[in-house]
């Protein structure tokens, strides 16, 4: 195809690259000559120096994404939504870190064999002789590798007659095990969020990337929304640990950890009294006991049974515990919440979910077992680090009983560091593939770049080994051909001409058909290829045992709680300098492992922060440092994975290695044989020395400062966002009436009423807003949509080349984040687990910026567009700007930072790098809307840009997968910033200082504010209530009826 | 002379500080967080992205090729965009790819040692001969290189310049590239030992910058061009305006 | 036109000195000059007759030229670029440029203050005669100089002088002392 | 004619007054004759400070501002409070030369051509921290206003572009102002040496001869100088206290801060003259000249200007607590916890600047000289920590809670610290040692003339 061919070209050098070897001319400045490289020959599709989109799918398995991979002269730069596969229309977290990924200095990216470089001749020869010796032998050939969907898991299959392994400990395996069980061979189930009215977790971490399935987080949003129908969805989350996605509960059960099974199924059994249910889940109910779910769990029974009474009452889904969950009863945890989700009628919980392969741990563990044994010839390794996630080195010794280690991955790990034979194959922006997302979503992925060393297709690799194994049965053609093949039977089928004989039947797939290759267009460009959505419900045809007790390994005082790193995950972004130095939502936490311990358990301990304990399991033992934290239950350690992770897997994760959890668990499983880390009682003793943990978070509450603003959900639910009078009426915070110039502009108020007189407002200023003729680019941040995922920040480090500073400068707080999520707690009670609020602060554009009048050389100043500009070259480096920022959002380069390569080849070239001495900001992307309003003017010299370029333009508002944040022109009546500032959820941030800001905020609805109300509901409430959230009492008893 | 005795004294309150900061100064040195050092001058040092504008004009740079766009533009009358087709599309102006000169030079001024060159390039190796496909197309070849074109009109990394905008808006290429296509004039010399003793042209100076490239030099433009009243008419004013915006430009 | 010479009188006693200078002035004698090593209100009364010194012109001058360049400076400037409007204040604001203008009125004032001085005094003057360079007027003595005194007036301003009680009168070329023993 | 002896004859300093002007002349010009070891030692210890400090820069200069202790949101800390406290220190000599000229105070005389050194060298030493604190030192002369091609000019809305101009037009009028005054002393010197020194100072005295047309136009000049630099003075510290009061920061946002600055510059400024002089006075013997008599006097003015400064932070409590700004209300409160982050700041300071000068209540301590250079130490120190306080308390508790934070100088902070005093002492070391450092034309003003009577 041509398009590898000019990918090729492209790799030539792009159109300029800085020569090396600087020869001066005689000039005024020391100014090095550059070389202007041309192309040998034009490629197609593609013109330099703008951005080529290509649809694609990163990640695997259930987290794959529909995106857009961007690229400019060859390069892969960034990741954008695809908004066409109805999927999801944004960019998570995890997708940048595989773009980063593709570009890291660590990455192996040409075949090595024994230590030495190989060719790709070499290294096939050697693979299949190996595999021919293997089954000759009668030895198995192998392949352990993350959860994979599509196409290449039947290929993988018949290449290791069966021993394909797809394992993750993220503990999705449980919950296979327990649907198979129950329902049968339909994959994992779906869960509709978005018209639940009460959402229970058991601590699935569904709104990271732990467990992200995309769509989840918009759904949940939806669900948290007003807007949709008329109430707000109730988050009731069981789980010792309030992590990121637990924060967003309404009310929080921390409960002892590996209860959770208990709690479903006593739950399931009082839904299902209450609904009357009878079929065939009944005997599996029986096993439930409240009392005894409620002793050991630490949740009293009328808890229990007050969520019950809600669930039962109106539309509610339960979700299965993800990792969280992943004790020794795991599968019954997963059991007990599908029969929760099924007694209570709800029809939430719809088969169609992730049908991909999911082995368990018992499947890894018989593996292990062969390799100890020796019956394993050859070994494919693919991205899947099992040294570090198994517990007791059992993994790593049984690799030495390995013949052959072939290591398919090009990103090195403990696991791969083994390997003999490398044969990297290509990542997701090199690759062709598919992922089945979800049953009947096949999402396509497509190379946008030239492979950026010598690697190799992982089909081709493996049609390779299938063609040496077995001639007869392999496919002739290329992975890329095959591929496409498959994806060709989902073409519609060819209307019969009309002379067709009546015995006509289709012609044979053929991919070099125009009229199939005009579909493979479309389908490439959309990403997706529909293959038929599984419909109906599920029903419960098998029975498992359900009945469980607290079992616990170990014998400390206090129980261990892992969870997944937000960003890390279990350590397979370890080595992404993004995933290190995005701040943890809970903590603030960057480049480390720390424990989160309860004030409470930190003072039976005698530790304070940053304290390093010693954490005794059985085993083995890890230091951290102590984070006092009020989101976890008492007399629980939690730890997150993804630590620990050495110089094998490469220079930052050694950086940020901290500990691994994982190595001191004991080697169990649970009775299904599922991947179990929690339920070990540890024993823990301040060491006495002092950690060194990086946090960038300062007070954790926002000191009544209007930072964090709640509504009431009831109230909230009333009105909706619908215009109001009375703008910001429902927020209880008592600020100045909001200025109607704010919310429309005067000249374009003025164009639309030409003979009215100005309307005089209370408001008196000294100077007046400026005007903005054209646009007033304004964001909306809904922080009741917002979760905290920090997919905004990692997209906006990647758009706008931000560097990565690393820990030692992190600790100066040097971060260079131009948009950050500030984690505020309401107000607490020593004894009471705060309300969690999460506030994306980015610059706020204001009309009257502090900022701008106090630069002496006006580097920054106000654009005729609303934007508070900053020109970087202009800029001396006073730092004024950033002292006068009331929002403190304002970033100095301390130094000039030099992208280690290749990672240069990843910075936007419309983004300059900033040296050192330098401040800089968010400027709303305006490199982007510099470009769209170019796109627009081509048309014709005086287009304005419409509200749907507008709105998700920012790589914040593109990347957000809840859709919290959107983008727009505030004097077009209809964009979204327009509509919501005039709602009663609207706040701004430190309105009262009459800094004018261009930033909205809306509120985030909550069930425990209570305010007394004055007058009618239009009124302004004028006492400010404060979040007062009993966690442990009468949680559920408004959830219903309203 | 006891006053002596403090030297030892003062010299030991300083040797205390002056570790201490070698020490923080030694922390800069990181592999993995690379910081960029600055003996000199930090604007202007490699790898900052950042080179200043405003070179004196009107001394040629040694090119790698003597092309000469007086006999091009001027003698031939070829359009500029004929070749830099990518300036009415993108930012780039577009140096032509070597296959648009093949395009011609595989069939024309072949004995030209200059044209000779450019099969050297395409070839990727000196004294090539181009193989051509069955339509008569140069073949490209697999170890081809570009031309190492010298960049005679350079911004610097923090300017935005769009030449598409420029193009759409009526402007003219020698409005800031000056009269190019009077630039490149040659005179004739015998091709060394060519048994026909026909003569190439020896072109002194292949490109010049006449403008200054520098900011006060844009804005001449930007502050009253007859091109934005033509264009936008009533919006005129509003336009102006924003093209003294500073990131009109810059970014 | 009548030759001149130069007539020098050294002063240990300030009263001496005022009494001479007072019978010159009496007498109608111009051109002398009197130094002293230190400023006297009694010497400039006398000389001057409470005549303030010229310099304060060139104060007024110099604080006008600064308060408007202070605010052509500001204004002009900042109307060159009214799009670039930092903060929301207006192009020409005149409350902060209300420093820039103060501070501008005091530079070029004091400014103008110093080269108006340095204007009335004659300096910098190397080329001074040298008569005027006698280390004893820095210390501790007083004097009289006539730098081109009228060969026929020699006697009367001698006499006139030293009647003054003048420690010493010299007439004649250029008299340059050497420095003492500090 | 009557001359009357302008001297009361029970004026404190009059027993230590020199009998004669030739004898001002050798007492002061004494001070060339030979260098004493205790002054080389001094100057080469400043010279030490200042090559180590010039080091420090040297490493900021390469590596960017990185290796100071800045981080958001507090992007001011040691340079800035370092720069304030110069310029502060700058203000007494102003106030010493140019009003109490104006007021005819007497016992001006013997210090304030001291005073006045310290007042140049004191602001540039200032001048040094503007721009070395810019992240890009090498764009400094951007701040200037001159045609460029860029066609580029700058913020005069901007409280740094008032600062620059404040503090330009400050350094080059004291410097004037300074120079003018030196110019007949100069000449003093330059007609009791000889040979090539003679020259020199020849050339730096432009010529002075000390006619009555020099004398004349002298007076009137020096009068209008005076009349200038007081309002100078008092507008320089009120725009540096702008460049805070003009940010919303709390903490800065104040009205009351220009008299607040200014008392606290006048504070600072008389303390430092005390801790200054006196060891020159110890070191050169001017004990005739500079003497209690004078220490006294500065001390009272410190005792005024302590009480305002008092008076100003209890002001500042109570504007935050009448205002009801939660902002203001939050700072304040937590800057005087005691176990807030900076609450030992606070506290310094309070003792410092209201506490530590009480002292000088008693005349006996007022007049002892181990107690005066003990408390003007103090003070010293306290209105360095004041001007800490306001800075990096404020921006450590900025406005948005999730920012809060602490701030810890580094060394190399440090260093370009102890390199600025360095680089103030070599050049009031060098000064007083080659030019007249106590005011011989005026000392011999408060001279009785010598009158041969009637």
């Amino acid at each position: 195809m041509n398009r590898r061919d000019f990918l090729k070209a492209l790799g030539l050098g792009g159109t300029v690259s800085a020569a090396s070897a600087c020869t001066l001319d005689d000039n005024v400045y020391f100014t090095p000559v550059e070389k202007v490289l041309p192309f040998v020959t034009r490629p197609e599709q593609t013109t330099p120096g703008t951005n080529s989109h290509f649809a694609t799918t990163i990640g695997t398995g259930p987290r794959a994404w529909p995106v857009v991979s961007v690229h400019r002269d060859g390069r892969v730069i960034n990741v954008g939504a695809n908004d066409n596969t109805g999927v999801a229309r944004a960019v998570t977290a995890a997708n940048l870190f595989e773009l980063q990924k593709h570009w890291s200095p660590d990455r192996v990216t040409a075949p090595r064999k024994d230590g030495a470089p190989a060719t790709w001749d070499d290294a096939t020869r050697e693979l299949v002789g190996k595999a021919v010796a293997a089954r000759s032998a009668g030895k198995k050939v192998a392949y352990v590798g993350p959860y994979r969907s599509g196409t290449i898991v039947d290929v993988l299959r018949t290449v290791t007659s069966g021993n394909a392994l797809f394992f993750e400990p993220l503990g999705l395996d449980a919950e296979a095990l327990a649907a198979k069980a129950l329902f049968g061979d339909v994959g994992l189930p779906r869960y509709l969020l978005d018209d639940a009215r009460m959402v229970l977790s058991f601590g699935a971490p569904f709104l990271g990337d732990a467990y992200a399935s995309p769509g989840l987080r918009a759904s949940f949003a939806t669900a948290k929304s007003a807007n949709h129908g008329n109430y707000v969805a109730r988050f009731v989350a069981v789980t010792p640990v309030k992590d990121q996605t637990a924060a967003n509960a309404d009310d929080w059960h921390g409960c002892v950890p590996g209860t959770e099974a208990m709690v479903a199924l006593a739950i399931a059994k009082l839904v299902a009294d209450a609904k009357h249910y009878s079929g065939p889940a009944t005997a599996m109910l029986a096993a439930a006991n409240v009392e005894a779910a409620a002793s050991a769990s630490g949740i009293s029974a009328e808890t229990i049974q007050s969520i019950a009474k809600a669930f039962a009452m109106e539309s509610a889904v339960a979700l299965p515990g993800g990792i969280n969950g992943a004790s020794a009863a795991a599968t019954r945890l997963a059991g007990a919440v599908y029969l929760l989700n099924h007694v209570s009628g709800h029809e939430t919980m719809r088969p169609g979910g992730y049908r991909g392969p999911i082995s368990s741990l018992a499947d890894v563990q018989a593996l292990v077992a062969d390799m100890q044994a020796g019956k394993v010839g050859v070994l494919l390794l693919d991205d899947v680090d099992l040294v570090h996630a198994l517990p007791g080195g059992t993994f790593a010794a049984a690799l030495a009983n390995v013949g052959t280690v072939v290591s398919l991955t090009g990103s090195p790990n403990e696991t791969n560091a083994a390997a003999k034979l490398w044969m990297p194959t290509h990542d997701a922006f090199e690759d062709w593939g598919d992922e089945e997302m979800a049953a009947g979503v096949l999402l396509t992925r497509q190379p946008g770049a030239t492979p950026r060393g010598d690697t190799r297709s992982m089909g081709d690799v493996l049609f390779d080994l299938w063609r040496a194994l077995d001639a007869a049965t392999a496919p002739a053609l290329s992975w890329r051909d095959h591929l496409w093949t498959v994806w060709a039977r989902f073409a519609p089928v060819p209307a019969p001409p009309e002379d067709a004989p009546a015995d006509w039947t289709p012609p044979p797939v053929d991919i070099s058909a125009a009229r199939t290759r005009q579909w493979l267009d479309g389908t490439l460009q959309r990403g997706m290829v529909a293959t038929g959505m599984a419909g109906g419900s599920l029903t419960v045809t098998g029975s498992m045992d359900l009945a469980s007790t607290a079992e616990h390994a170990g014998d400390g005082a206090y129980h261990l709680a892992v969870y997944a790193h937000n960003f890390k995950l279990d350590g397979r972004y370890a080595n992404e300098p993004w995933a290190q130095e995005t701040p943890d939502p809970m903590t603030g936490h960057v480049w480390d492992t720390w424990a989160l311990v309860h004030p409470e358990t930190a003072g039976k301990l005698g530790v304070r922060d940053n304290d390093e304990i010693k954490i005794t399991a059985p085993g083995g033992e890890i230091k951290v440092g102590v984070e006092v934290h009020p989101c976890v239950a008492k007399d629980v350690i939690a730890v997150a994975m993804g630590g620990g992770k050495t110089a094998a897997s490469g220079r930052y994760a050694e950086e940020g290695r901290g500990a691994n959890v994982l190595a001191i668990l004991p080697d169990r499983k649970d009775p299904s044989g599922a991947y179990v880390v929690q339920g070990v009682k540890v024993a823990v003793a301040a060491t006495g020395a002092r950690a060194n943990l990086v946090s960038t978070y300062g007070n954790d509450d926002d000191a009544d400062r209007n930072f964090a603003v709640v509504c009431e959900a009831e109230e909230w639910s009333k009105v909706g966002d619908a215009e109001t009078e009375h703008v910001g009426h429902l927020n209880g915070i008592h600020h100045m009436e909001m200025d109607r110039r704010l919310t429309a502009n005067e000249s374009a108020w003025r164009k639309q009423n030409p003979d009215a007189e100005m309307e005089k407002t209370s408001f008196v200023d000294f100077y007046p807003v400026p005007d903005h003729p054209t646009y007033r680019f304004t964001l909306t941040v809904d922080t009741n949509a917002c979760n905290g995922c920090g997919a905004c920040m990692v997209a906006c480090q990647a758009e706008n080349n931000l560097p990565v500073v690393g820990k030692w400068k992190m600790e100066k707080a040097r971060q260079l984040a131009w948009i950050r999520i500030d984690r505020f707690f309401a107000k607490h009670t020593d004894d009471e687990s705060p309300s969690v609020h999460f506030v994306p602060m980015m610059c706020q554009q204001c009309a009257h910026a502090p900022c701008e009048s106090v630069c002496p050389v006006l580097a920054t100043y106000h654009t005729i567009d609303g934007l508070n500009a900053m020109v970087y070259n202009r800029c001396v480096g006073t730092r004024y700007c950033a002292n006068a920022c009331p929002y403190s959002v304002r970033r100095f380069n301390y130094h000039s930072y030099v992208w280690p390569e290749p990672f240069n080849l990843q910075l936007n070239p419309d983004v300059v790098a900033r040296t050192m001495g330098v401040m800089e900001k968010c400027t709303f992307c305006v490199q982007r809307i510099r470009r769209t309003k170019a796109a627009y003017r081509a048309e014709g010299f005086t287009n304005t840009v419409p509200n749907e370029a507008l709105n998700q333009l920012t790589a914040c508002a593109e990347a957000c997968p809840s859709q919290a944040l959107s983008f727009g022109n505030l004097n077009d009546p209809e964009s979204t910033p327009h509509k919501t500032r005039k709602s009663g959820r609207n706040y701004l941030a430190l309105s009262d200082i009459n800094t004018f800001p261009a930033v909205n905020y809306l509120s985030r609805a909550s069930f425990h504010v209570h305010r007394p109300h004055h007058g009618g509901g239009g009124e302004h409430a004028a006492a400010s209530g404060h979040e007062t959230e009993g966690t442990h009492h009468e949680p559920a008893h408004d959830a219903g009826g309203h | 002379m006891r006053h002596l005795v403090l030297l030892p004294v003062a010299a030991g309150i300083f040797l205390i500080p002056t570790a201490c900061t070698v020490a923080e100064a030694e922390k800069m040195g990181d592999p993995k967080f690379p910081l960029d050092y600055h003996p000199v001058l930090p604007q202007y040092g490699p790898n900052t992205g950042q080179i200043a504008a405003g070179r004196a004009t009107g001394k040629a740079l040694e090119q790698p090729i003597q092309f000469s766009h007086f006999v091009h533009a001027s003698e031939l009358g070829i359009d500029c965009q004929y070749c830099h087709s990518e300036a009415r599309r993108s930012i780039h102006s577009g140096v032509p790819p070597m296959q648009a000169c093949m395009g011609c030079h595989q069939y024309v001024k072949l004995e030209s040692p200059e044209v000779q060159k450019i099969h050297d390039h395409w070839c990727g190796q000196p004294k090539c001969t181009v193989r051509k496909d069955e339509f008569g197309q140069p073949i490209r070849e697999a170890n081809a290189k570009p031309i190492p074109w010298q960049k005679v009109h350079d911004l610097p990394d923090y300017v935005h310049f769009n030449h598409s905008r420029h193009i759409a808006g009526g402007l003219n290429c020698t409005e800031c590239h000056g009269q190019v296509q009077l630039q490149g004039q040659y005179r004739l010399e015998p091709i060394p030992g060519d048994a026909e003793g026909r003569k190439y042209r020896v072109v002194d100076e292949v490109m010049i910058r006449e403008a200054t490239l520098q900011m006060g030099w844009c804005l001449d433009c930007h502050r009253n061009h007859p091109s934005i009243d033509k264009n936008y008419g009533e919006a005129a004013d509003l336009r102006r305006a924003e093209l003294k915006d500073c990131w009109t430009c810059h970014k | 036109m009548d030759q001149t010479q130069r007539i020098k009188a050294v002063y240990s006693h300030l009263d001496s000195l005022l009494t001479g200078v007072d019978r010159l002035k009496k007498a109608g004698i111009t051109g002398y000059t009197v130094q002293a090593p230190l400023p006297r209100h009694e010497i400039e009364e006398i000389v001057y007759e409470g005549k303030p010194s010229p310099v304060r012109w060139w104060v007024l001058t110099g604080a006008l030229v600064g308060i408007t360049t202070g605010f052509l400076l500001t204004s002009l400037t900042h109307s060159a670029w009214p799009m670039i409007n930092p903060g929301g204040k207006p192009v020409v604001a005149i409350v902060p440029f209300a420093v820039i203008m103060f501070e501008c009125t005091i530079l070029f004032g004091s400014l103008a203050n110093g080269l108006g001085f340095l204007f009335h005094c004659g300096l910098p003057g190397y080329w001074l005669d040298k008569s005027l360079c006698d280390p004893r007027m820095t210390d501790a003595s007083f004097g009289i100089t006539f730098l081109e005194a009228p060969v026929s007036d020699t006697d009367r301003i001698t006499k006139l002088l030293e009647g003054s009680g003048a420690i010493e009168v010299t007439t004649g070329p250029d008299t340059f002392y050497e420095v003492p023993n500090a | 004619m009557a001359l009357v002896d302008p001297i009361d004859a029970n004026d404190p300093g009059r027993p230590n007054r020199p009998a004669t002007y030739g004898e001002t002349n050798r007492d002061i010009i004494r001070v060339l004759l030979k260098p004493t070891v205790g002054w080389a030692v001094a100057v080469v210890l400043a010279a030490i400070a200042m090559v180590y400090g010039g080091w420090c820069w040297y490493q900021q200069f390469t590596w960017g501002m990185g290796v100071s202790g800045y981080h958001p949101p507090i992007q001011w800390g040691v340079y800035i409070v370092t720069f304030v406290f110069w310029i502060g220190i700058g203000h007494a000599g102003t106030l010493i030369s140019a009003i109490l000229f104006l007021v005819r105070s007497r016992w001006r005389t013997g210090v304030y051509r001291a005073s006045e050194a310290m007042t140049v060298f004191a602001v540039m030493t200032a001048l040094l921290f503007p721009v070395l604190h810019l992240g890009r030192c090498w764009q400094a002369y951007w701040f200037f206003p001159y045609p460029n091609q860029r066609q580029l000019w700058m913020n005069f809305k901007s409280p740094l572009m008032w600062d620059v101009f404040a503090i330009s037009t400050y350094f080059t009028v004291s410097a004037v102002f300074f120079y003018v005054g030196l110019i007949p002393d100069i000449a003093v010197f330059r007609d009791h040496s000889r040979g090539l020194v003679r020259r020199v100072y020849g050339v730096l005295s432009v010529g002075w001869r000390g006619t009555h047309v020099q004398w004349h136009s002298y007076m009137g000049s020096y009068g209008f100088f005076a009349a200038f630099a007081a309002p100078l003075v008092l507008s320089v510290h009120s725009v540096v206290s702008w460049d805070f009061a003009m940010a919303p920061t709390p903490g800065w946002h104040s009205t009351i801060f220009p008299p607040y600055f200014v008392a606290g510059a006048i504070f600072s400024g008389c303390a430092m003259v005390i801790s200054l002089l006196m060891p020159m006075a110890y070191l050169f013997d001017w004990h005739k000249y500079v003497n209690t008599w004078h220490y006294e006097n500065l001390a009272k003015m410190c005792l005024l200007t302590s009480g305002i400064l008092t008076y100003a932070y209890g002001m500042e409590y109570f504007v935050g607590w009448y205002s009801q700004n939660p902002f203001e209300q939050s700072i304040f409160f937590w800057r005087a916890t005691p176990t807030a982050d900076y609450g030992w700041a606070f506290y310094l300071m309070v003792f410092c600047n209201c506490i530590a000068p009480i002292a000088w209540y008693s005349k006996k301590l007022r007049t002892n000289h181990v107690s005066l250079f003990i408390v003007a130490a103090i003070i010293n120190v306290g209105m360095w920590m004041e001007r800490f306080n306001i800075i990096v308390s404020s921006l450590a508790h900025n406005f948005d809670p999730a920012t809060w934070t602490t701030y810890a100088p580094t060394w190399i902070e440090w260093g370009v610290l102890i390199g600025s005093a360095g680089w103030f002492s070599f050049w009031f070391l060098l000064f007083s040692k080659t030019f007249p450092a106590i005011a011989i034309t005026e000392i011999k003003e408060m001279v009785a003339p010598p009158v041969r009577g009637h």
